[in-house]
C-alpha cells in the first residue's frame, strides 16, 4: 500500500491519496495519470492490468487500486 | 430526416402522444424500436439492412461469448481439484484465444461495413492523387447515422467480450439500444451498460421529465434555428471566396465558426437528450460547458464527450496497457531515462486515438490533419506543464478570476483556430488563411460593410448576437450555480412555462428556415 | 372506440407528413465541412469531392453570340446589353402586381428578351428574326432538316411544329416548316 | 389522507393549469404574430387583396367573373351596374392560373351560385404552376375549405408545402426585419382596394406598339389547362349556370391564332360562346392612345367603362338578368359601390393633376 501511494504522489505531490475517493470523479487522475500508474504497477507489483479493469471505481481512491492489485495478484 | 424539418417535429409530437395515451407502460419500449425502424425506413429502406446485419452480428456474437464464457468458468470450477496450475493456464489461454477471436470476426464485420462504405472513395481519392491515371469511384450508401451506431455495438460487444455488461437475449430489445432513433441523428454515442438502464424499463408518465424535455427542445431548436443555421450563410460566404476574404476575415470566420458549431452541435444534441427525457430516457451528456475550458485537455473532457470516452475507454487504454506496449515502455525507461521513457508509450497510444478521430470526423485528410493538429497541442502543453509550474511558482496568478479568464480565452481562440480545418476543408488552405491573419491587415474592411455583403443583414446580425448573449447567460448560470437554468425555472413554474413561450414564438419568428433561408444540415451528423 | 379512431388520424398524419416532404432529403446539405458533405451519411457518395464551385454563373446553358458578344440565357443582362450597343428599339412590359418587368430589344435581325429577378435582369431569350444570322453552329432560318439534325443531333424533343433542344437551364428551338427552318429561338427556363 | 389528496389535486391542477395557459398564450402570440408578418398588399401591389375582398360583398352577384389582369383591370363593374343593372363581382388575381379560377368557381358556389360566369382565356397557355407570389396573391385570400386545399395542391411550385399555406407564418416569418408602416396599419382589417373586384386606373399612356411575337414549337394549348377547363364547364352546367369564354381585347401578351382556332374548338364542342374582344377593338370604342395606363397592356377607367359597355350590352341581350337598379335593396348597396368607385376615381385624377403620375397606386406606391 504505501508504495502504491508512493507511486501516486510522484505524479499528484498536491493530493492526499489517503483519503481521497474521488480521484476519478473529481478529474484528479487523467487517462495519462491512470496510464502511469498501470506501467508502474506493472512494474513494481509485477500486476498487469487489463485494460477492463480500467474503470472509476478502480481508481478512485488508492484504496480501490490496492483492492485492485491484490485481486489481480491472487488470481 | 434532419431535426429541422417539419416531419420530424410532428413525428415526435404523435410518437409522444401515443407513447403516453395508447401504449401500456411496460411496452412503451416496443414501439419506440418501431418508431426508431420507421425513421430508419423512410429516411431509405436500404438502411435497415445495414443496420440490421450490425445489430444481428453483435446480438449473435455477445450470446455466444456469453455462453461460452459461462461455459468454461464453469468447466474449470468443475475440474479445478484434478487439474495442476499450468494446466488450467494453459486452459484459460487457449479458452481466451477463442473469445478473441470471436471479437474479432464481430468487430470485423461491424467496423468492415463502416470502413467499405464510408472510407471507400477516401481511400480511392487518395491513390488517385499518387497516381497518374484516376481510379474510378465507387457509388455506395453511407448509411445514416453509421459512425454512431457501430461505435455503440463495438463498445457493447468489448464490454460483453470483458464480461462488464451482460449481453442482450431479446433481439428487439438489443435492436433498439442499437437504432434508437434521436441518437442516430448526430450522437451521443451511448454505452449498453448506461442506455440500457432506462430504455426498456416500464415508463411512466414524469410531468417534471417532460417538462425538462420539452424545454430542452426547445432550448436545442432556438440555438440552432436562430444562431447556428443563421450564421451558416455567412460562413458559406466567407469560405466559399476566401481570396477575398483574408486576414482579419479569417478571425470573424474562427468567431462565427465557434458560435455555429457550437449552436448546432449542442443544439442537436439538447434535442436528442430532450426528446429522449421526454420519452423517460436518460441519455449520457455530450457537453459539459467545453467552452469554459481552462487548457485543451480539459476542452476534449468536456466537448462530444461521449466520442472522447470511447476512444479512451476503447483505443487509448487498451493500447496502452497491452503487454507490448509495457514492455516497451520498460525498454524505453531503461534505454532512454525515465523521464522521456515514461511518455514514449503514452504519445504513441495518443497519437492512435487522435488519429482515429480525424479519420472518424470525416473522409478526408484535412480531418486527418485536424486529428494530429490536437494531438501535437495536447502534447505540446503536457511537456510544457513543469514550465507552467515553474512559472505559476513564481507568480501566484493561477485560481485569480482574472487568471481563469484568460485561461478560458486562450483555450477557446487555439480550439477556434484548429477548427479552421473544418471551415475550409483544405490543408494547405487552412495554413495560408490562418497566415494570412498575421498579414494582411483590413480590420477596416470588415466593419466598412463587409459583414453586410456575406448573406445577412443588420437585423440578421442582430437577432444573432443577442441569441449568443442568451447561450452565453444560460451557460454560465449553469458554470456559476452548477446546476441547470431549468431546475430554477420549474421551481417558479409560471415562469418555467413563460420561458417556454417565448422561446417557442422566437424560434418561429427568429429561426433561419424555410424560403430565404438555406436548409443546413447538423454539421455533425455525417459522422 | 375514440382512442383507435384518434390514433388512426394521427398515424395518418405522421404518413402523410413523411410522404408529403420527403423531398426534404433530396436538398443538398449545406455543410461547412464540404469534404463530409460528399460523403455525407445518408446520402450516396461517390462524386469527388469538389472544392467551392459556385452555382450562381450560368455554366451549363446555350449561348448565342452576336457581332463578337456573347449572350448566355440566364446570364445578367444588363453588361451584355451594353455592349450590343445603342441600336435597338426598345419594349418593356411590367408582369401583373410588378412582380418583374419584361424588357424586350429589337436589334435588326435580333431580338433579345430579359426578365427580372430581385432587382437584376437576366437573359430571357434570343429571336433570330432573319436569315443575316447564325446560330454559332451555323443554323440560319432557311436551313434544313438535315443541317439542323448535322448540327445538333437527334436528342431533342419534337413539337408539333420544329424542334427543341435543351442544354442545362436553356433550349433552342426552331420552327419547321417544309423541312426548312422558319423561326429560331433561344429560351431561358426560369426557375418558379 | 384526503387532506393530502386534495393537496395534490391542487398542485396538479396548479402545473396542469399553467401548461394550459402557455399553450393558449403560444396560440394567441402565434396567430397576432401571423396577421403582423403576412403581407398586407394594401399599397402599391394590392393585387393580393382581392381574392379575400369577395367575402366581403353583400350584394348578390348574377354575373362572375373569372380570369387574371385581363378581366379585374379591363372590366368596371360599377360600369354594368350603372349602364344596365347588371350586379357583377370580378374574382380576378394577379396570373390567376385555369385551375385556380375553377377552385375560385368552386369557392365562390358556396356562397351563390351565378347565372352567368365569364371567363377569358389567357391563362390557358400555362399548364404548370408558374410563381410562388402569384400563387400566394391568389390563393391566401381564399376561407378555408377543401376547396381552397385542393386549389394549393394543384397551383403549387415544386419548392412550395402545403404548410406553408396552412400556416402563412413558416412562410413569412423573416418578413420581422422588413415590417412597413402598412404591416402594421392593417394587422386586423383590410381596406377595400377594388369595387367588386374591379381594381380601377385612371392615368394614361399610350399604345405603341408590341414586339413581333416570338414563334412557337408547338402551339398546342397545355392538357392540364384544357382539362381544367372542361371542369370548369361541367360545374357551370351541373349549377345551370351560362358559361362565357372571352379573350380581352388587349394584345400583349400575345394571343395566338392557333390558341384562338384550339378555344373556338373547344367552345363549338361544349356549346359554349367564344368571343375574343380582340377582333372587336374597334366596336367597342377602344381608342388605345387614351384608354389604357401602360401602353396597352391594359385598360384603364376610360377603357374599362367602355369595355364594360360593351360586355354589358352582350350579357343583357342574350341571358335573362335582373334589373337591379329597380330592386331597392340591392340598389342601395350598390350606390355605397358607386360613391367608393367616384372617391377612388376622384382621388386618382387629383393625384394626376398634381403629380402628373398617381403617387398611391402602382408602382410609385409600393413600400419597400
Amino acid at each position: 500500500m504505501d508504495e502504491l501511494i508512493e507511486i501516486l504522489k510522484d505524479l499528484h505531490s498536491d493530493v492526499d491519496f489517503e483519503t481521497c475517493t474521488t480521484l476519478i470523479d473529481d478529474k484528479i487522475l487523467d487517462s495519462f495519470d491512470i496510464v502511469s500508474i498501470v506501467s508502474e504497477v506493472d512494474d513494481k507489483f509485477d500486476v498487469a492490468i487489463p485494460a477492463k479493469e480500467l474503470i472509476p471505481e478502480n481508481f478512485n481512491s488508492a484504496k480501490a487500486l490496492w483492492d485492485l492489485i491484490t485481486r489481480l495478484s491472487e488470481d | 430526416m434532419l431535426f429541422t424539418s417539419l416531419p420530424f417535429v410532428l413525428f415526435v409530437a404523435v410518437l409522444v402522444v401515443v407513447y403516453y395515451a395508447f401504449v401500456p407502460h411496460n411496452e412503451r419500449w416496443g414501439l419506440l424500436l418501431i418508431a426508431s425502424l420507421a425513421f430508419y425506413f423512410f429516411a431509405d429502406p436500404k438502411y435497415l439492412i445495414f443496420i440490421s446485419v450490425t445489430a444481428l452480428t453483435a446480438y449473435i456474437f455477445a450470446i455466444l461469448t456469453e455462453d461460452y464464457n459461462s461455459k468454461r468458468k464453469a468447466y474449470l470450477k468443475e475440474h479445478k481439484a484434478e487439474w495442476d496450475a499450468d494446466y488450467k493456464k494453459r486452459y484459460k489461454t487457449v479458452t481466451t484465444r477463442v473469445t478473441r477471436l470471436l471479437l474479432f470476426f464481430a468487430l470485423l464485420i461491424c467496423l468492415g461495413i463502416i470502413a467499405v462504405t464510408k472510407y471507400t472513395n477516401f481511400v480511392i481519392e487518395t491513390i488517385n492523387s499518387m497516381r497518374s491515371e484516376p481510379l474510378s469511384f465507387v457509388n455506395v450508401i453511407v448509411p445514416m447515422g453509421i459512425s454512431f451506431y457501430t461505435f455503440q455495438t463495438v463498445s457493447y460487444s468489448i464490454d460483453v467480450a470483458r464480461g462488464t455488461v451482460k449481453a442482450q437475449r431479446n433481439f428487439w430489445k438489443f435492436l433498439l439500444f442499437v437504432s434508437f432513433f434521436p441518437q442516430l441523428v448526430q450522437g451521443p454515442i451511448s454505452r449498453y451498460g448506461d442506455l440500457s438502464q432506462t430504455l426498456y424499463e416500464p415508463k411512466n408518465f414524469d410531468f417534471r421529465g417532460v417538462s425538462y424535455g420539452f424545454l430542452r427542445i426547445l432550448w436545442g431548436y432556438f440555438k440552432k434555428l436562430v444562431v447556428a443555421d443563421r450564421l451558416v450563410i455567412a460562413l458559406k460566404t466567407l469560405t466559399g471566396s476566401p481570396d477575398e476574404y483574408k486576414g482579419a476575415f479569417v478571425f470573424v470566420v474562427m468567431m462565427l465558426y465557434a458560435a455555429q458549431l457550437y449552436c448546432d452541435f449542442t443544439g442537436g444534441i439538447d434535442i436528442t437528450i430532450g426528446i429522449a427525457q421526454m420519452l423517460g430516457i436518460t441519455v449520457k451528456e455530450n457537453f459539459d460547458l467545453p467552452y469554459f475550458s481552462k487548457n485543451i485537455k480539459e476542452y476534449w473532457n468536456r466537448w462530444h464527450i461521449t466520442m472522447g470516452t470511447w476512444f479512451t475507454d476503447y483505443i487509448f487504454y487498451p493500447l496502452s496497457v497491452s503487454p507490448t506496449m509495457l514492455k516497451l515502455s520498460k525498454w524505453s525507461r531503461q534505454h532512454l531515462g525515465n523521464e522521456v521513457g515514461k511518455r514514449v508509450t503514452v504519445y504513441i497510444s495518443c497519437f492512435a486515438v487522435w488519429l482515429a478521430t480525424g479519420i472518424w470526423h470525416g473522409a478526408a485528410w484535412h480531418f486527418v490533419v485536424w486529428g494530429l493538429m490536437n494531438f501535437v497541442v495536447i502534447m505540446a502543453s503536457q511537456e510544457l506543464e513543469p514550465l507552467y509550474a515553474k512559472f505559476h511558482g513564481k507568480f501566484s496568478f493561477k485560481g485569480r478570476h482574472w487568471y481563469s479568464a484568460f485561461e478560458i480565452l486562450r483555450t477557446f481562440l487555439l480550439m477556434s483556430s484548429l477548427k479552421l480545418f473544418d471551415c475550409y476543408r483544405n490543408v494547405g488552405l487552412t495554413f495560408k488563411m490562418f497566415g494570412s491573419m498575421f498579414t494582411t491587415f483590413n480590420i477596416g474592411k470588415v466593419f466598412g460593410g463587409s459583414l453586410l455583403e456575406l448573406g445577412l443583414t443588420r437585423g440578421d446580425y442582430m437577432v444573432a448576437f443577442l441569441a449568443i448573449i442568451a447561450v452565453f447567460l444560460v451557460s454560465l448560470y449553469k458554470y456559476l450555480r452548477g446546476v441547470n437554468l431549468r431546475e430554477f425555472l420549474f421551481d417558479k413554474y409560471p415562469l418555467f412555462v413563460l420561458s417556454c413561450v417565448v422561446l417557442f414564438l422566437c424560434i418561429v419568428v427568429f429561426g433561419a428556415y424555410g424560403t430565404g433561408f438555406d436548409a443546413s444540415q447538423f454539421i455533425y451528423n455525417q459522422f | 372506440m375514440n382512442k383507435k379512431i384518434m390514433s388512426l388520424v394521427l398515424a395518418g398524419t405522421m404518413l402523410f407528413a413523411l410522404a408529403s416532404c420527403s423531398s426534404d432529403e433530396d436538398t443538398a446539405p449545406v455543410v461547412l465541412s464540404g469534404g463530409q458533405a460528399s460523403q455525407a451519411e445518408g446520402q450516396a457518395a461517390g462524386e469527388s469531392v469538389s472544392e467551392g464551385t459556385d452555382a450562381t454563373s450560368s455554366s451549363d446553358a446555350y449561348v448565342f453570340t452576336y457581332n463578337g458578344i456573347d449572350i448566355p440565357m440566364n446570364a445578367p443582362a444588363d453588361d451584355i446589353i451594353a455592349a450590343l450597343g445603342d441600336g435597338y428599339q426598345y419594349f418593356e412590359a411590367p408582369s401583373c402586381a410588378y412582380e418583374g418587368m419584361d424588357k424586350v430589344y429589337t436589334y435588326g435581325s435580333v431580338v433579345v428578351r430579359s426578365y427580372t429577378r430581385d432587382g437584376v435582369d437576366y437573359i430571357a431569350a434570343v429571336e433570330l428574326k432573319d436569315d443575316t444570322v447564325s446560330t454559332p453552329e451555323g443554323i440560319r432560318i432557311g436551313s434544313t432538316d438535315e443541317e439542323v439534325t448535322a448540327a445538333y443531333g437527334t436528342e431533342r424533343s419534337e413539337g408539333v411544329a420544329g424542334y427543341e433542344y435543351t442544354m442545362g437551364d436553356s433550349y433552342l428551338s426552331f420552327v419547321m416548316e417544309n423541312g426548312k427552318v422558319t423561326a429560331i429561338t433561344y429560351t431561358a427556363i426560369v426557375a418558379a | 389522507m384526503k387532506k393530502i389528496t386534495n393537496n395534490d389535486n391542487l398542485i396538479k391542477l396548479y402545473y396542469i393549469g399553467f401548461a394550459l395557459l402557455g399553450v393558449a398564450a403560444a396560440a394567441v402570440g402565434i396567430w397576432y404574430l401571423q396577421k403582423l408578418l403576412v403581407p398586407k398588399y394594401q399599397r402599391g401591389v394590392v393585387e393580393g387583396s382581392m381574392i379575400a375582398e369577395y367575402y366581403q360583398s353583400e350584394e348578390p352577384h348574377e354575373v362572375l367573373f373569372l380570369g387574371d389582369c385581363e378581366v379585374y383591370e379591363n372590366i368596371s363593374t360599377v360600369a354594368l351596374y350603372r349602364d344596365y343593372g347588371i350586379s357583377s363581382y370580378i374574382r380576378g388575381s394577379a396570373q390567376q392560373l385555369t385551375w385556380q379560377s375553377y377552385y375560385l368557381l368552386e369557392d365562390t358556389l358556396r356562397y351563390e351560385t351565378p347565372d352567368v360566369v365569364v371567363f377569358n382565356v389567357l391563362a390557358l397557355k400555362y399548364g404548370e404552376p408558374q410563381s410562388e407570389s402569384y400563387n400566394r396573391m391568389t390563393l391566401d385570400g381564399m376561407a378555408w375549405s377543401l376547396t381552397k386545399w385542393n386549389a394549393i395542391e394543384a397551383s403549387m411550385t415544386e419548392d412550395e408545402h402545403v404548410i406553408d399555406y396552412v400556416f402563412p407564418i413558416l412562410r413569412y416569418h423573416s418578413r420581422w426585419s422588413e415590417l412597413t408602416a402598412t404591416d402594421r396599419e392593417y394587422v386586423f382589417d383590410r381596406d377595400r382596394v377594388t369595387v367588386n373586384g374591379y381594381y380601377m386606373r385612371t392615368d394614361v399612356m399610350p399604345e405603341a406598339g408590341f414586339p413581333d411575337p416570338t414563334p412557337l414549337t408547338d402551339y398546342t394549348l397545355p392538357e392540364t389547362s384544357m382539362e381544367y377547363l372542361s371542369r370548369i364547364v361541367e360545374l357551370c352546367r351541373e349549377n345551370n349556370i351560362e358559361l362565357v369564354l372571352i379573350k380581352a381585347p388587349t394584345l400583349y401578351p400575345h394571343w395566338y391564332e392557333q390558341w384562338d382556332e384550339q378555344v373556338r374548338a373547344f367552345a363549338d364542342r361544349n356549346n359554349v360562346p367564344y368571343i375574343n374582344y380582340i377582333y372587336l377593338r374597334d366596336d367597342i370604342g377602344l381608342d388605345m392612345s387614351t384608354d389604357t395606363y401602360d401602353a396597352g397592356l391594359h385598360l384603364n377607367l376610360s377603357g374599362a367603362e367602355k369595355f364594360a359597355d360593351y360586355i354589358g350590352d352582350y350579357l343583357v341581350s342574350h341571358y335573362n338578368l335582373t334589373d337591379f337598379r329597380s330592386v331597392p335593396e340591392v340598389a342601395s348597396m350598390w350606390e355605397n359601390d358607386i360613391v367608393f368607385y367616384d372617391q377612388l376615381r376622384d382621388a386618382q385624377n387629383a393625384e394626376l393633376a398634381e403629380y402628373g403620375q398617381l403617387q398611391s397606386w402602382g408602382a410609385n406606391a409600393i413600400e419597400n
